[in-house]
C-alpha cells in the first residue's frame, strides 16, 4: 500500500441475500424438515444445558443458516450436548438434536 | 445285502452342486467372520473350545436352533413352526445317514447316497428290517410338512399365528423360500410314487398307493426326483442370499455368544454375525412402536437388518437414526440379537468433523457429602422430582450435595447414542471428576438414562442409585414411610433405561405398592412401553414421537387408573404432554407429596 | 314492497357488513333498504380472490351473502348526504336528490384500504414491480400471470407486513388485524402458483389469533416453504434491470438485510372509509383519533352510535375478519331490532 | 420506474423559495473544501440573475457541527442561530439562505421547535437579549442556497454556454445527485421533492439537459457522518458507507455525481482517492474516478466559467474527462496557477487514482 491511512475499510456486516449461500439451508430443509417450522421463539436457547457455561444460541445458529451465515458455525454447534432439553420444550416440535447433527453433517459435506 | 437299482442317476446334480456350494460358501463365510473378530476375541473364541462353554454352546444351538425354545416362549405356533421344520429336517437327514450306513456303508462317502437312498435302493427283506426307519421318516416327514403347511398359512393370513405383521419378503427371500416350501411336498410325491419299488411307510406309501389307483406311479418317479433334487439345489444356492442364511449363522453367533464375545463400536465381527443370523422372522415388527404407533413400518429391525446385510448403508443409517433405542425389539427377539448395539456402532459409523475438546466446560465441585444428587438435565424441566428429591434427602436427613442445581454437565449418554463416543467419554471424565471429589460413597440420581451411562460407563468407585432405589432404601430403613393410600389405584410405567435395560423392575413397584394399589399393564415390565421421548431417536418427528407417548398411554390408562406413576423425567413429561386424563407423577414426587395422585379435579380434562 | 306500519331501516353501506345487516333486519321483517357508494355491493370483498383461513372463493360468499338479499332493496351508486330527525324518523337525502324515511339506520361504511403510496420509500406508484395486496387479489382474480415476461429462472416475492397499520408516521397507530393472516394466504399462494420461487414475509409481529391462522403459518413454513424475516421495511429501489432492491433489519439477527425481489406486495391496512366522516358529522356518531367509529359501550354496546336509531355494523368501527364482520352485522341487526319494537 | 409516479409526489413536496433578498450565510467547512463554491454561488445571483443577496461579516457557525458532534447543547446552539437571525433582522432582511446542508436542517429543525415550543422560543429571545443585547425576527422563508438555484434553474439553462450532454454521443450525460442527509430527510416538507424523492438537484440535472440516475443506494449517507469522520479510528466506517454507495452506482455509469452539501462532495471526492490507494478499484470510465462535483460548480460549469475559477483543481477525482465530454474549454497548463498566475505547486501522483 502506498499510503498508510491508519485505517481500513470496514467490511459490511449487511446480510446480503443476493449472495448469502444456501446449501447449508437447503440440506437441512432437506434433511430435517421440521427446521422449517422454527419461529424463533429462543426456547431452546432459553433452555439450554450447555448454555449455563457458553453461548451456545441455537435459535441464531437457525437463523444463521437461513442467512448463509454459517462461517464459523462449528465450534459453536460443537457446543451442543445434545441432551435434548430443546426437543422437549420446542413448542413447533422440531427435532432439535437432528438440526444439530445435521448440521454437523451439512458441515462435513459441505467443506 | 441289498438291491440297488443305482449309484448314481444325474438327478442328483443340483443336489450336489447345490451341497458343495453351500459347504464352500458357508466354510469361507465363518472363516471370514472368525477373521473380523478383534485379536482377543479370536483368543476368546479358541478357548471357548476347550472349556465347558462348548458344551453349553451344543445344547443352546440344539435348544435353539432345532427346538427354538425361544420362540415357543414367545408364541407356541410359531415356536411348533420353527421346530416342526428345523427338527423334523434334521431328524431326516441323521435318520437317511443311520440307514445308509446300516445298509449301504459302503456308499456312505458318497454325500448324496442318504439323500437319495429311496431312489437308489429297491425295498428288500433286508430293508425291511429297519420298517422302523419307514415310520421314522415319514414321521418326521410329516412333521415337517405340517410345519410348511403353518408357514405357508401365516404368509396368508399372520394374525392366525399370533403375528399382527409378517415381514415383507424381497425376491431372493421368496425364492429361497418357495425352494423351501416344496422341498418337503416334493419329497413326499418323490418317495410315494417309489414307495412300492423302495418301500415306505404310513405316508408315502399311502399316498404312493392312492396316487396308482389313478396314474402310473413309475412314470412319475424320475420327475418328482428331479423336482426334489432340483428344489434342494435351489434352495441351498439361494440361501446365502436369503434370511435363511440364519439357521447356519445362529449357530456361529451362539458359539461366539458363550465365548463371551462382546459388541464392540465398529460394526463388524459379531454384529455381522448378528446380522446374518437374522431370520426375518418379523417378531420385532410387533414389537417396534415406530410400527404399530407411528406408522413407520419400514424402520422395524427386521428391515433395518435386512438393509445392513444388503449393503444399503444409507438407507440403514436412516432407520438407525430413527430408532428409539428402546430395546424392546431384543427382548422381543428369538435370536436375541442386539439390534441397538449395531445401531449405535452404525451412528458412531457416521464420522463426525473433527471435534475441539469441550474444554469450555468446567468442572465445578460441589460437596463434600455422603451422598451425591445428579438429577440430570431432563429433571431441569421436571422441576417437581428436584424438589421432592430435595425434600426426601432432607427428611431423611441424608447429608447430601446436589451435582446440577445450577445446571450441569450432560451425563453424555445422549451423546453415545448419537454415536458421539469420544465427546461423550469427555463428559463423562468431567462429571467424574466431579463425582469422586464430593467424596462421596452414593450417586442418586433421578434420570434413568443418567442411571444407566453411570453404571455401565463411569466405573465409579461408589454405589449408583436411581432414585427408586435411594427411596426404597430408606423407607425399608424406616427414614420414610408413607401411608398407604386406600382405593388408590395406580399403573406403572417402566421407563426403558430402568427397567428393560437397567433391569431395574421392582424397587419402583415395592416403593409405589407401599402407597398404592398397581393395576396390571398390558404390556411391561420386560415389554414395557416406551413414551416415545427417548433421546435414543434422532430423527423421529415430533408427531411420531407423540403418536408413540398416545399409543403408551392408552395402553397404560386401560385399567383406568387414577395416576400414572413413572421413574423418569423424560417419561413423566413426554406421557404429561399426551395425556390430560390423569396426573403422571414421578415416584419421587409421590413419596414427597402423595395428594399428586388425586386424579384431575378439573371434569373438563377427564 | 313496504306495507303499512312495517317499520323501515336504511343501511348504508353494501359490503359484507351492510349486506348480512340488511339481509338480518329484512328476515326478521323490516323493509329494508342499502344505500351503497359503489355500482355494486360486496364492498372490499367482492375484489378479493380467495379469503383465508380455508381459501374459499371471495365471489362465491358475497354471492352467498346477496342470494339472501331478495327482499332489500338495494339502491346503488347513491350516498346520504343529509340526514334530519323528524318525530323519530330520519328523513335521509341521496346524492340524487330523492328521499327516503326510515325508523333506524345501520351504519355499515366500512373501510378503505390504506394509500400506498403514503410510504414513499417503499415505491408504490414509482417501482413496477411494487404492488399492494389488494392489488394481487386482482391479479389473482384475473389469472395474471404475477412475472410477466420477465428473466427465467426463479423469481423473489416479499411481502412487506403492516403498511400503513401500526405506524405513527402516516398516523395510524392501530393493527389492521386481517393483513398478517392475508400476507400467509397470498405468500402461499404465490408458492403454490410459483413452486420454484422464493417467497419471504418480512412482518414486525405476527398476529396469527385465530385458531385456524397459526396452522396457517406452520404450513407455509413447513409445506410451502414461506420465508419469514421479521423486520420492518426501510426502502425500496429499483436496479439496472428494474428488480427490486429492498432494505431492512433482521431484527432477530440484529443485522441490516437486503434482497433484490421481483415482487413487492404491500400489505395495506384498513383505513376508515372515504365517506365514513361525513356519515359521522351528519348522524352524530363520535369518531376516534384514527378515523373508526367509536361505539358507545366497545365492549357490551359495541354496535351502538349513541344516536338513538343508529347502528354500527362491520369495520367501521376498526379493522375486523370476516367472520368478525359477519356476526358484528348480526349484532347490529339485533341491537336495531331491539331499538324498534321498545319505539312501537 | 414511473416517472409519473415521481412526478406525483414532486408535485407534493413544493415549497415557497423566495424570489430576491436573500441574507447569505456561508458553510463553516465549505471554505476549505470547495472554497470556490460558494463565490460562484454569489457570482451566479448577483452578476448572472442581478438579485440583492447580502452577507454579514459578523455571521459564525450555526454550531451544528458541535451540535451533531454531541458536544453543544441544542439550547445553545439555538442561542447561536436566533444571533444569526438578529443579524438578518437587523440588516433588514427575511429570507434567510443558507450555504450549508447541516445548517439547513438545523435551522428547519429550531423553527420547528419553536413553532411547537413557543416557550422555548422566548426563552431562547430572553436568552440572546441577556448575552448580546440583540433581538431577532423569525425569517419569514428559510432556503438552502441549492433551492435558490433550483427555483432559477430555467434562467440558467437560458444562459447556458454548456449542456450536460456528452458532445461526442449527443447523450445526456448521466447524473447521480446526492442529496445532503439533513437537506429534507429529517423534514420531508421542507425540502423540493421530499425526502425519498428530492427533486432539488435532480430539477437542476434536467434543466440543463442531464439524466438523472435512481441507483438502489441513492438514499445512503455519503460517509460522512461527523463523528464517524472525525475520529481516526471511525474513518473505516466512513469509507465503508461511501463505497457501498459506489459500489451501487458503478453498474449505471454514471458521468459525473451532483451534491447539495457541503461534506458530501469532499467525502465522494476523496474517499474514491482512499478507496482507490486501498484496494484498487476505481469507479469511472478508462481507470477514472466520477468526478463530483457541488451544485454551484455544475452550475458554473453550464454557465461557461472558467473550470479553475470554479476551484475545480481541488477536487482530488479528475474532473477532465467530464469537462472534454461536455465540450468545456479549460487550460490545463493553468490548473495549478493562483488568482496572481503565481504557481501553487503539483499535487503529490497517487498509485492508483488515475489524475491528468
Amino acid at each position: 500500500m502506498a499510503v498508510q491511512f491508519g485505517y481500513s475499510i470496514n467490511k459490511s456486516n449487511t446480510i446480503d441475500m443476493d449472495t448469502a449461500p444456501r446449501a447449508m439451508e437447503s440440506y437441512l430443509l432437506l434433511h430435517e424438515p421440521s427446521f422449517a417450522r422454527c419461529i424463533g421463539c429462543g426456547c431452546c436457547t432459553a433452555t439450554c444445558s450447555s448454555g449455563v457455561f457458553t453461548q451456545l444460541n441455537l435459535r441464531q445458529i437457525q437463523l444463521r443458516i437461513r442467512r448463509g451465515e454459517t462461517q464459523g458455525l462449528l465450534p459453536e454447534i460443537q457446543k451442543c450436548m445434545l441432551c435434548g432439553k430443546c426437543q422437549m420444550v420446542c413448542p413447533r416440535g422440531v427435532s432439535t438434536r437432528n438440526v444439530v447433527l445435521s448440521i454437523q453433517r451439512a458441515l462435513q459435506l459441505l467443506s | 445285502m441289498f438291491r440297488e437299482r443305482f449309484s448314481y442317476d444325474p438327478l442328483v446334480l443340483p443336489f450336489l452342486l447345490g451341497l458343495i456350494f453351500i459347504v464352500t460358501y458357508l466354510a469361507l463365510g465363518a472363516i471370514r467372520m472368525i477373521k473380523n473378530l478383534p485379536a482377543e476375541d479370536k483368543i476368546r473364541l479358541g478357548k471357548s473350545f476347550f472349556s465347558k462353554q462348548i458344551l453349553l454352546s451344543i445344547r443352546e444351538i440344539f435348544n435353539e436352533c432345532l427346538l427354538h425354545l425361544r420362540i415357543f416362549k414367545k408364541n407356541p405356533v410359531l415356536g411348533y413352526m420353527h421346530m416342526s421344520i428345523a427338527l423334523g429336517w434334521f431328524m431326516m437327514i441323521v435318520l437317511a445317514h443311520v440307514e445308509v450306513k446300516l445298509y449301504a456303508p459302503s456308499r456312505f462317502n458318497l454325500p448324496y447316497y442318504p439323500i437319495f437312498f429311496r431312489y437308489f435302493v429297491r425295498e428288500t427283506q433286508e430293508t425291511l428290517d429297519g420298517a422302523v426307519f419307514f415310520f421314522l421318516m415319514d414321521f418326521f416327514l410329516l412333521m415337517v410338512l405340517s410345519g410348511v403347511g403353518i408357514a405357508m398359512y401365516k404368509r396368508f393370513n399372520s394374525k392366525a399365528t399370533g403375528l399382527r405383521r409378517t415381514t415383507r419378503l424381497k425376491w431372493n427371500d421368496r425364492i429361497a423360500l418357495y425352494a423351501l416350501w416344496s422341498i418337503f411336498p416334493l419329497r413326499l410325491l418323490a418317495e410315494s410314487f417309489t414307495s412300492g419299488i423302495s418301500g415306505g411307510s404310513f405316508l408315502t406309501r399311502g399316498f404312493g398307493m392312492v396316487f396308482e389307483t389313478f396314474v402310473s406311479n413309475d412314470l412319475h418317479v424320475r420327475p418328482t426326483w428331479w423336482a426334489y433334487s432340483l428344489a434342494l439345489g435351489t434352495f441351498f444356492f439361494t440361501l446365502p442370499f436369503s434370511r435363511f442364511m440364519h439357521i447356519p449363522t445362529e449357530m456361529l453367533l451362539i458359539l461366539f455368544r458363550n465365548a463371551g464375545i462382546k459388541h464392540r463400536t465398529t460394526g463388524t465381527g459379531i454384529a455381522q454375525t448378528e446380522i446374518y443370523s437374522c431370520s426375518r422372522c418379523g417378531i420385532c415388527i410387533d414389537a417396534c412402536q415406530m410400527v404399530s404407533a407411528a406408522r413407520l413400518e419400514n424402520k422395524a429391525t427386521v428391515y433395518f437388518i435386512r438393509e445392513l446385510r444388503e449393503g444399503g448403508r444409507h438407507n440403514a443409517w436412516d432407520m438407525a437414526s430413527a430408532c428409539l433405542m428402546c430395546r424392546r425389539c431384543v427382548e422381543a427377539c428369538p435370536v436375541k440379537i442386539e439390534s441397538t448395539l449395531i445401531r449405535s456402532a452404525l451412528r458412531q459409523d457416521w464420522k463426525m468433523l473433527r471435534r475441539e475438546p469441550l474444554s469450555f466446560l468446567p468442572v465445578n465441585h460441589t460437596g463434600p457429602a455422603r451422598v451425591i444428587y445428579f438429577a440430570g438435565c431432563m429433571s431441569h424441566l421436571t422441576p417437581g422430582i428436584e424438589q421432592s428429591m430435595v425434600r426426601i434427602f432432607e427428611k431423611t436427613g441424608t447429608d447430601f450435595t446436589f451435582m446440577d442445581r445450577e445446571g450441569g454437565i450432560c451425563c453424555g449418554r445422549p451423546m453415545m447414542l448419537a454415536g458421539e463416543t469420544r465427546a461423550a467419554r469427555e463428559l463423562i471424565d468431567r462429571n467424574k471428576k466431579i463425582i469422586l471429589h464430593s467424596g462421596a460413597d452414593t450417586l442418586v440420581t433421578s434420570c434413568p438414562i443418567c442411571y444407566r451411562v453411570f453404571a455401565e460407563e463411569y466405573q465409579l468407585p461408589l454405589k449408583v442409585q436411581h432414585h427408586s432405589q435411594f427411596i426404597l432404601q430408606m423407607m425399608e430403613q424406616g427414614k420414610i414411610s408413607p401411608e398407604f393410600r386406600e382405593g388408590t389405584r395406580v399403573v406403572y410405567h417402566d421407563p426403558c433405561e430402568l427397567g428393560r435395560n437397567s433391569g431395574i423392575y421392582e424397587e419402583p413397584r415395592k416403593v409405589i405398592a407401599a402407597m398404592a394399589r398397581i393395576e396390571p399393564v398390558a404390556e411391561e415390565r420386560e415389554m414395557g412401553l416406551c413414551c416415545g421421548g427417548h433421546v435414543g431417536s434422532i430423527s423421529l418427528t415430533h408427531h411420531q414421537r407423540r403418536r408413540i407417548a398416545v399409543q403408551a398411554c392408552n395402553i397404560l390408562l386401560a385399567p383406568s387408573p387414577d395416576a400414572i406413576v413413572t421413574a423418569c423425567p423424560l417419561c413423566k413429561k413426554t406421557l404429561m404432554d399426551a395425556t390430560a386424563e390423569v396426573p403422571v407423577v414421578d415416584i419421587a414426587q409421590m413419596v414427597d407429596n402423595p395428594e399428586l395422585l388425586r386424579k384431575h379435579p378439573n371434569p373438563v380434562l377427564q | 314492497m313496504a306495507t303499512d306500519g312495517q317499520k323501515k331501516v336504511v343501511v348504508i353501506g353494501g359490503g359484507i357488513a351492510g349486506m348480512e345487516a340488511a339481509a338480518q333486519l329484512a328476515r326478521m321483517g323490516y323493509d329494508t333498504t342499502i344505500v351503497e357508494k359503489q355500482a355494486r355491493t360486496g364492498g372490499n370483498v367482492a375484489n378479493w380472490d380467495h379469503l383465508f383461513p380455508e381459501g374459499r372463493l371471495a365471489g362465491e360468499v358475497v354471492q352467498q351473502l346477496y342470494q339472501k338479499l331478495s327482499p332489500v332493496r338495494i339502491i346503488t351508486g347513491s350516498s346520504v348526504k343529509k340526514a334530519d330527525m323528524l318525530e323519530g324518523q330520519y328523513i335521509l337525502t341521496l346524492a340524487d336528490g330523492s328521499v327516503l324515511t326510515t325508523d333506524a339506520l345501520v351504519v355499515s361504511t366500512g373501510f378503505r384500504t390504506f394509500d400506498a403510496h403514503r410510504k414513499e420509500e417503499y415505491g408504490y406508484g414509482i417501482y413496477d414491480r411494487v404492488i399492494t395486496s389488494a392489488d394481487l387479489e386482482g391479479m389473482l382474480n384475473e389469472h395474471q400471470p404475477l412475472f410477466p415476461g420477465r428473466h427465467k429462472g426463479p423469481r423473489r416475492v416479499a411481502f412487506i407486513h403492516c403498511v400503513g397499520s401500526r405506524d405513527e408516521k402516516v398516523g395510524n397507530r392501530y393493527c389492521s388485524k386481517a393483513c398478517c393472516a392475508m400476507a400467509v394466504k397470498q405468500a402461499s399462494k404465490v408458492k403454490e402458483l410459483y413452486p420454484d420461487a422464493e417467497v419471504y414475509c418480512f412482518y414486525m409481529d405476527l398476529r396469527m389469533f385465530d385458531r385456524r391462522y397459526e396452522q396457517m403459518y406452520l404450513d407455509a413454513q413447513a409445506k410451502s416453504g414461506v420465508n419469514f424475516i421479521r423486520g420492518r421495511l426501510s426502502e425500496a429501489s429499483e436496479d439496472l434491470q428494474g428488480r427490486l432492491v429492498i432494505k431492512a433489519e433482521d431484527t432477530l439477527m440484529s443485522k441490516p438485510l437486503k434482497m433484490t425481489v421481483d415482487m413487492l406486495v404491500l400489505m395495506v391496512g384498513m383505513e376508515p372509509a372515504s365517506g365514513a366522516r361525513s356519515v359521522a358529522e351528519m348522524l352524530k356518531i363520535p369518531v376516534g383519533h384514527d378515523g373508526f367509529f367509536n361505539a358507545t359501550n366497545e365492549l357490551l354496546e359495541a354496535n351502538c352510535s349513541g344516536t338513538p336509531g343508529v347502528f354500527l355494523a362491520g369495520t367501521c368501527t376498526g379493522p375486523k375478519t370476516i367472520p368478525e364482520t359477519i356476526a358484528d352485522a348480526r349484532a347490529a341487526a339485533t341491537a336495531a331490532d331491539a331499538y324498534l319494537r321498545k319505539k312501537s | 420506474m414511473k416517472l409519473a409516479g415521481k412526478k406525483r409526489i414532486w408535485a407534493d413536496y413544493q415549497k415557497e423559495i423566495p424570489q430576491d433578498n436573500y441574507f447569505y450565510v456561508r458553510s463553516c467547512i465549505r471554505q476549505n473544501f470547495f472554497p470556490a463554491s460558494e463565490v460562484t454561488f454569489l457570482r451566479i445571483l448577483r452578476q448572472e440573475l442581478g438579485k440583492d443577496i447580502y452577507e454579514h461579516i459578523h455571521h459564525t457557525t450555526c454550531s451544528g457541527i458541535g451540535y451533531h458532534s454531541d458536544v453543544i447543547p441544542l439550547e445553545t446552539t439555538m442561542t447561536v442561530v436566533a444571533r444569526q437571525f438578529a443579524l438578518m433582522t437587523e440588516a433588514g432582511y427575511e429570507n434567510y439562505a443558507c450555504s450549508c446542508i447541516t445548517s439547513f436542517g438545523l435551522y428547519s429543525e429550531i423553527l420547528e421547535t419553536w413553532k411547537h415550543f413557543p416557550e422555548v422560543l422566548e426563552k431562547v429571545r430572553r436568552d440572546l437579549k441577556a448575552a448580546t443585547g440583540r433581538e431577532f425576527e423569525v425569517p419569514k422563508h428559510l432556503a438552502h442556497a441549492s433551492d435558490i438555484i433550483y427555483k432559477m434553474r430555467h434562467e440558467i439553462a437560458s444562459r447556458a454556454r454548456y449542456k450536460l450532454v456528452n458532445r461526442y454521443t449527443g447523450q445526456p450525460l448521466r447524473v447521480v445527485e446526492h442529496i445532503g442527509c439533513h437537506y429534507s430527510k429529517m423534514f420531508p416538507s421542507k425540502g423540493v421533492g421530499g425526502a425519498e424523492y428530492p427533486y432539488v438537484l435532480a430539477g437542476m440535472v434536467e434543466a440543463w439537459g442531464g439524466e438523472v440516475v435512481d441507483y438502489p443506494e441513492r438514499r445512503h449517507c455519503c460517509g460522512f457522518g461527523f463523528r464517524q469522520y472525525l475520529v481516526q479510528a471511525n474513518r473505516g466506517y466512513s469509507v465503508a458507507n461511501t463505497q457501498k454507495k459506489f459500489e451501487s452506482m458503478a453498474p449505471f455509469k454514471p458521468d459525473m455525481i451532483i451534491t447539495n452539501c457541503p461534506g458530501c462532495p469532499y467525502f465522494l471526492d476523496r474517499w474514491q482517492y482512499v478507496i482507490a490507494e486501498m484496494e484498487g478499484k476505481t469507479y469511472g470510465e478508462n481507470g477514472f474516478g466520477i468526478p463530483v462535483f457541488t451544485y454551484e460548480e455544475v452550475a458554473g460549469l453550464v454557465l461557461g466559467y472558467d473550470p479553475w475559477d470554479l476551484g475545480l483543481q481541488v477536487h482530488q477525482t479528475a474532473v477532465e474527462p467530464i469537462l472534454d465530454k461536455m465540450g468545456v474549454a479549460y487550460n490545463p497548463e493553468k490548473k495549478y496557477l493562483g488568482k496572481d498566475g503565481q504557481n501553487l505547486g503539483h499535487p503529490e501522483t497517487p498509485a492508483y487514482s488515475k489524475v491528468y
